[in-house]
């Protein structure tokens, strides 16, 4: 028995890391913060030799054929460091689309370009899990698609995959005619997102989306992705905080030495510790408990939500004014886990879809 | 209970509405501080005494009589109208109080009637890098030499340095004196050589605030004041009303019922978030609290008014109370856009110019500037429950 | 203009806490708590001496004709010293009902004895603000109630006040046949409730209650009451909690001194003042505010709800193993905040009929 | 992640079912901690391995080899199957495992079998009134007077003082030392003179504690454990088993799964408490909360069976989360039933014998006891994340 990561995950996201802390420093998470022609692909290509992009792609197809754990240790990284990377449109949901609903053609024509890190697939998959007026996309007989998409992840991506109002997916190229995307500016500079507008653009359905089951499969996979880079982002701030806390003086002494910062600090301990536990067990569900995945995969993506919100105030706090400036960026991580909490679903309409899973409501 | 402020005030509030209704169209719309329009308007609402209204005549104020309730119906109907009051910033709103109660009379003239009128802008030099809530333990030096303060540190937080002439300035000149007792109080120019600025970006991307940078920075001796040592009493004599100037009800009130509106028309999978018994659940919450620091508000009013001294609690913790539940609030507003919560800056979707995001953070900063949270509670406590001070710390010998 | 208390209620509030002080301190409670047989007549009729149960009885019925606010104002001594009495249904309830719907001759039978402390009215009007399965009262042609109320307050009545399934109220005298009281005990043992079996129980109609509002304003008013209950509970706990931790040492000082414990204490005052402020003018509004009297009722009792909870937790924890004990009887403060909590509306459904009233629901 | 326990632990859980399966009928039912059924039991169960698993043959037990997993399938088969454990109380879990760590061989031929027996019952004498959260101040003292410690002071929240037949008792026999260092560790039994147990009552109204007042009461000197002077480090050897028992996330578990029950059944106005969407997002909340702690715990278990030293911070708050969690679940099963959710007592109405009022104070109580969440808070910042213990504060002389 053995709860908790394996020898080889530590060291995953140890390389993770340590290419991170070289490469995605703060420096570099302004520089594309602040340059919006900067795709980052220097981190996403260093990345891509760590086998980042392949966690999850099959062997077969030239991945590593990872689990959703281990997935979701990379995505603790990436939180924890704030990068700007394709991960979760490219390497999460692209990657579970194309496993789960693509046939063996199309499998073997991106995966492996997937894998490699050449490919990078945004993700306009929003109204999956929450769609708003006027936005809807509709995929004729002719092989087109027709309407919108809000919030689509990684918009500078060379493809989309993109889901039809009736819960099928279809890949886009980028450059085909009929597609265009329009920035979406937003708090979290480290993510971008675009609405994409679909006027007869050609796509590629992938066939085995009919069943409906399979794009909740790809949303419940990306609420537990978006919760541990929550997680890690958490972590990260948490830590930052302890750091802070025990140079910075008041009054004469370290503030780390006054109970009220101290708790704080013990507080943002006690809500991270078990919030950790409940995201590795939400993963490794995915693959191994079908029976409670789902409703894992929603518990997983509220609570940290809400563990994230916290955090990311009191860990500003315990920074006093310097949290409120950027130079610290600490603020990096707080937008990040503001974003986190809205996509694929806020705390509460997920809530209310944990209480649906259980036939409570 | 009596919550009408009686006929003569419905005759005064009258007065101002009519005012406003005749010259609102005099009134600047988005120029500069230090524009013509500006300092026309200012005037016109000093000879009415819609400004500067307590303020003697011979400083250039309206010299009229103080009345909390005339102050107030005058913010009420300029905001509810719309229209831009009197000149704020921190020389109407702190310099001159504080040298109407300790200037000299040399300096009531000199620098009291440009202020009042728009001719002279100020900021304030209180926070320092390194001493943050710990505001006494400034290090910013003034060194007399001769017949000048020679000046070297750093500010920061200066909200408006880029636009002022003149700093007001907490410095310490007496390096041997006990903490407090060894600050002093000065004015000056903010051309003088030796002063850099540098924008502080914060949370929000903006650059509201300032760091000052002072190196062999020279001023004129008698810029002081109060004496040598006082700075600490003379900037502690106003300070308490900025204060209760973070987190106005009434600005809660305007949000939450702007939250309502939102809250009709944002829809997710066709349901509108007041639709969502959740979102509904947080907002009945919210508006209660907001409701409770609003009658707070107006206890404390009515406490000045009658001249009671029975409400210092809710004094205590109304920054408290006022910025945590404004910081709620505007997060409420984010989470039932959801994604269209996230919008900030020049783009399409963006729901009230992405108020909600600037304001959950810009409230985060006000749950920490100006006293944090954590040190609320230590004043709340104290003065308010009679709680001791926390026993003096063994400081190990030399630090 | 003046938001506050009145020179008139500040007295008020002194005789009302100096006469408790007196007659209702621990000891008696305790004495009450343990004896079913005490119904804290010396209690009663000391405070009706004081004009207590005549505070909302017109001049012209024998009362003294104050108002709403006045009620709260003593309701607040009552919570702060937890003192056991039929305020809320006799003084209350009972009179607005027959104030609101009562006709001439009711009005002249009954106010004067209940405004000299001669008369007690248990109130069975609980279904009005939520009705459970099996509990309802029927109101048949020949005058005769038959059904059942739960949650009746204070059982040791001489006549009770009976909400029916259509919103109107009755009278019935204890001692008629036909009616039958079943004590339910509970947590807050200040306050004595029951179950009250109608079996053909002649009755007395107030005529002026088919109008479906007056029951709505009944209710409002005891809302407000029952906040103004929890508000005096909980300051009362705030002041024992400081109290205690001024004279408590531990590690050498004071618990006073300690960072923690003082954060929890102003926690509670940030708490407490606002929720004052806001009992106050919902009391107000009932009397002069109509547009908004229904609404504050609902904000008051939901939110000193919330607060109460909050002190009552915090309070005990500043106590320490003091707290729990039952040594210095902070408990009966919890509880009745605890009881405070669920009549007449637990704070979901009473914010949830806050939205309603304004049309949001 | 692997989270199956291993073929091999298969293999002993269905050894354990089918104990339980052969033997149910021979558990005690209620009886208490004296009667024959419960002694008969408990000596079945030693046999099996299945209590005193680990503890040597020579001293009563079974002489198993530590086996973190089987101690927890024999946990959960027999909290499945309803039939009673092993003997627990403070006798079992805590001072036999100290007198295995420290007392003499003497000591342990003379205690451990009749308490593992039964026939031995302790209780603890660890607080006191004065002392708190402060434990080492204590202030009951022990002087030795030829043979004999003469014992005199008081003690409280003595769980089983009237039941008992003896006590482990912290007291101060070296009042010149420093406070942690003048405490020894005495075992005496509870029929010595000079003892009187008043009952304690408690919040819930129950007596489950005691205080226990010592006058002149004598003990034979080598009733101590440890040498003088060592107490607090005994009782400390061990204080960590008993944080650890507080707040089970098994019983949480149970606890949300019986609140989905009665959210069920409980109706008001016809409808019934799962479809109020503001009570069924508490419990959404609530579940993810107890799910978290259940895999926390998970992963302590896990970290402990591999030997590893990864969990330190995760062990470190499972005390404050778990008990805050369980007074939060609590609450919400009373709010649920509204005013129903208020009987206690003997009487009509009472759902689930009134647990859910008496485990909301109850765990208030846990909230507090065994340290209360601002001493655990202390602990995890300093041992969890390294930061500084609050300096020493200056004590005025003479204090």
């Amino acid at each position: 028995m053995e709860f908790g990561l394996s020898e080889e995950q530590g060291l995953l996201r140890e390389s993770v890391d340590r290419f991170l802390d070289d490469h995605a420093d703060l420096d570099r998470v302004r520089k594309y913060a602040d340059d919006p022609h900067d795709r980052g692909d220097d981190i996403w290509s260093g990345l891509a030799e760590l086998g980042v992009p392949a966690v999850l792609v099959p062997e077969t197809h030239g991945g590593i054929g990872l689990t959703a754990l281990d997935a979701a240790v990379v995505a603790e990284s990436l939180g924890a460091h704030a990068a700007p990377a394709p991960y979760l449109s490219t390497a999460v949901l692209a990657v579970a689309a194309l496993r789960l609903a693509g046939d063996e053609a199309q499998q073997g024509a991106y995966l492996p370009r997937i894998a490699d890190g050449s490919l990078r697939i945004g993700a306009a998959v929003s109204e999956l899990s929450g769609a708003r007026q006027g936005a809807a996309v509709e995929a004729r007989d002719d092989g087109t698609l027709h309407g919108k998409a809000l919030f689509v992840l990684d918009p500078d991506a060379d493809a989309f995959l993109v889901a039809d109002g009736t819960r099928r997916f279809h890949l886009v190229q980028a450059d085909a005619g009929g597609v265009e995307t329009t920035l979406l500016p937003q708090v979290d500079r480290t993510r971008r997102i675009a609405e994409l507008a679909l006027s007869g653009a050609p796509s590629e359905p992938l066939r085995g989306s009919g069943d409906p089951d399979v794009a909740l499969q790809v949303i419940d996979l990306g609420r537990v992705i978006v919760a541990a880079d929550t997680l890690g982002a958490a972590q990260e701030m948490l830590d930052q905080a302890v750091a802070y806390a025990k140079q910075r003086e008041q009054f004469n002494r370290v503030i780390a030495s006054f109970q009220a910062v101290k708790h704080l600090c013990a507080e943002m301990a006690a809500e991270i510790e078990p919030a950790r536990a409940l995201l590795w067990y939400a993963a490794h569900a995915l693959d191994e408990v079908p029976d409670e995945a789902r409703l894992m995969a929603c518990h997983a993506k509220a609570h940290l939500a809400e563990v994230g919100q916290f955090v990311g105030k009191t860990a500003t706090i315990v920074h006093g004014g310097m949290g409120f400036t950027d130079l610290l960026g600490l603020h990096y991580w707080f937008k990040r886990m503001g974003f986190n909490r809205q996509v694929l679903g806020g705390p509460e309409r997920v809530r209310e879809e944990a209480a649906r899973v259980q036939g409570l409501a | 209970m009596d919550l009408s402020y009686g006929p003569q005030y419905d005759a005064f509030r009258q007065e101002v509405r009519d005012f406003i209704a005749t010259h609102r169209d005099q009134a600047p719309r988005g120029q500069g501080i230090r524009s013509e329009p500006v300092k026309r308007w200012q005037k016109l609402l000093i000879e009415h005494g819609y400004a500067a209204r307590t303020i003697p005549v011979e400083y250039g104020g309206h010299g009229g009589e103080p009345d909390i309730l005339k102050a107030r119906i005058i913010g009420e109907e300029f905001a509810a109208a719309q229209v831009p009051g009197g000149l704020g910033g921190q020389g109407v709103s702190m310099l001159v109080p504080t040298l109407l109660e300790l200037g000299t009379e040399e300096q009531k003239r000199e620098f009291i009637p440009p202020t009042l009128a728009g001719d002279m802008v100020w900021c304030q030099g209180y926070s320092e890098p390194g001493a943050g809530s710990d505001l006494a333990s400034l290090r910013t030096s003034a060194v007399l030499d001769g017949d000048e303060w020679v000046i070297n540190g750093s500010k920061i937080w200066t909200s408006t340095a880029h636009l002022a002439d003149w700093i007001f300035c907490l410095v310490r000149t007496e390096p041997d004196a006990k903490k407090h007792q060894g600050i002093s109080f000065l004015l000056f120019r903010m051309d003088t050589p030796g002063i850099e600025i540098r924008p502080l970006v914060d949370m929000t991307m903006a650059s509201n605030f300032n760091e000052v940078f002072f190196t062999d920075v020279r001023v004129p001796k008698d810029q002081i004041v109060g004496q040598r040592g006082e700075g600490w009493y003379v900037a502690n004599a106003i300070l308490g009303h900025e204060r209760d100037s973070l987190g106005d009800p009434n600005a809660s009130l305007a949000r939450v019922n702007r939250l309502v509106e939102l809250m009709k028309t944002e829809t997710v999978d066709g349901q509108r978030a007041i639709d969502n018994p959740a979102f509904r659940d947080r907002l009945i919450k919210i508006q209660a609290r907001v409701t409770a620091l609003r009658m707070n508000d107006m206890r404390i009013l009515s406490s000045r008014i009658n001249g009671r001294g029975d409400t210092g609690l809710a004094r205590l913790i109304t920054k408290l109370q006022a910025t945590e539940l404004r910081h709620d609030l505007e997060g409420l507003g984010i989470d039932i856009m959801g994604e269209f919560g996230l919008m900030f800056g020049k783009g399409p979707h963006l729901r009230d110019q992405g108020s909600w995001q600037n304001h959950y953070m810009y409230f985060l900063g006000l749950i920490i500037g100006g006293g944090t949270s954590q040190i609320q509670k230590n004043i709340i406590s104290e003065r308010g429950l009679g709680m001791p001070r926390e026993p003096k710390a063994v400081v190990p010998a030399g630090s």
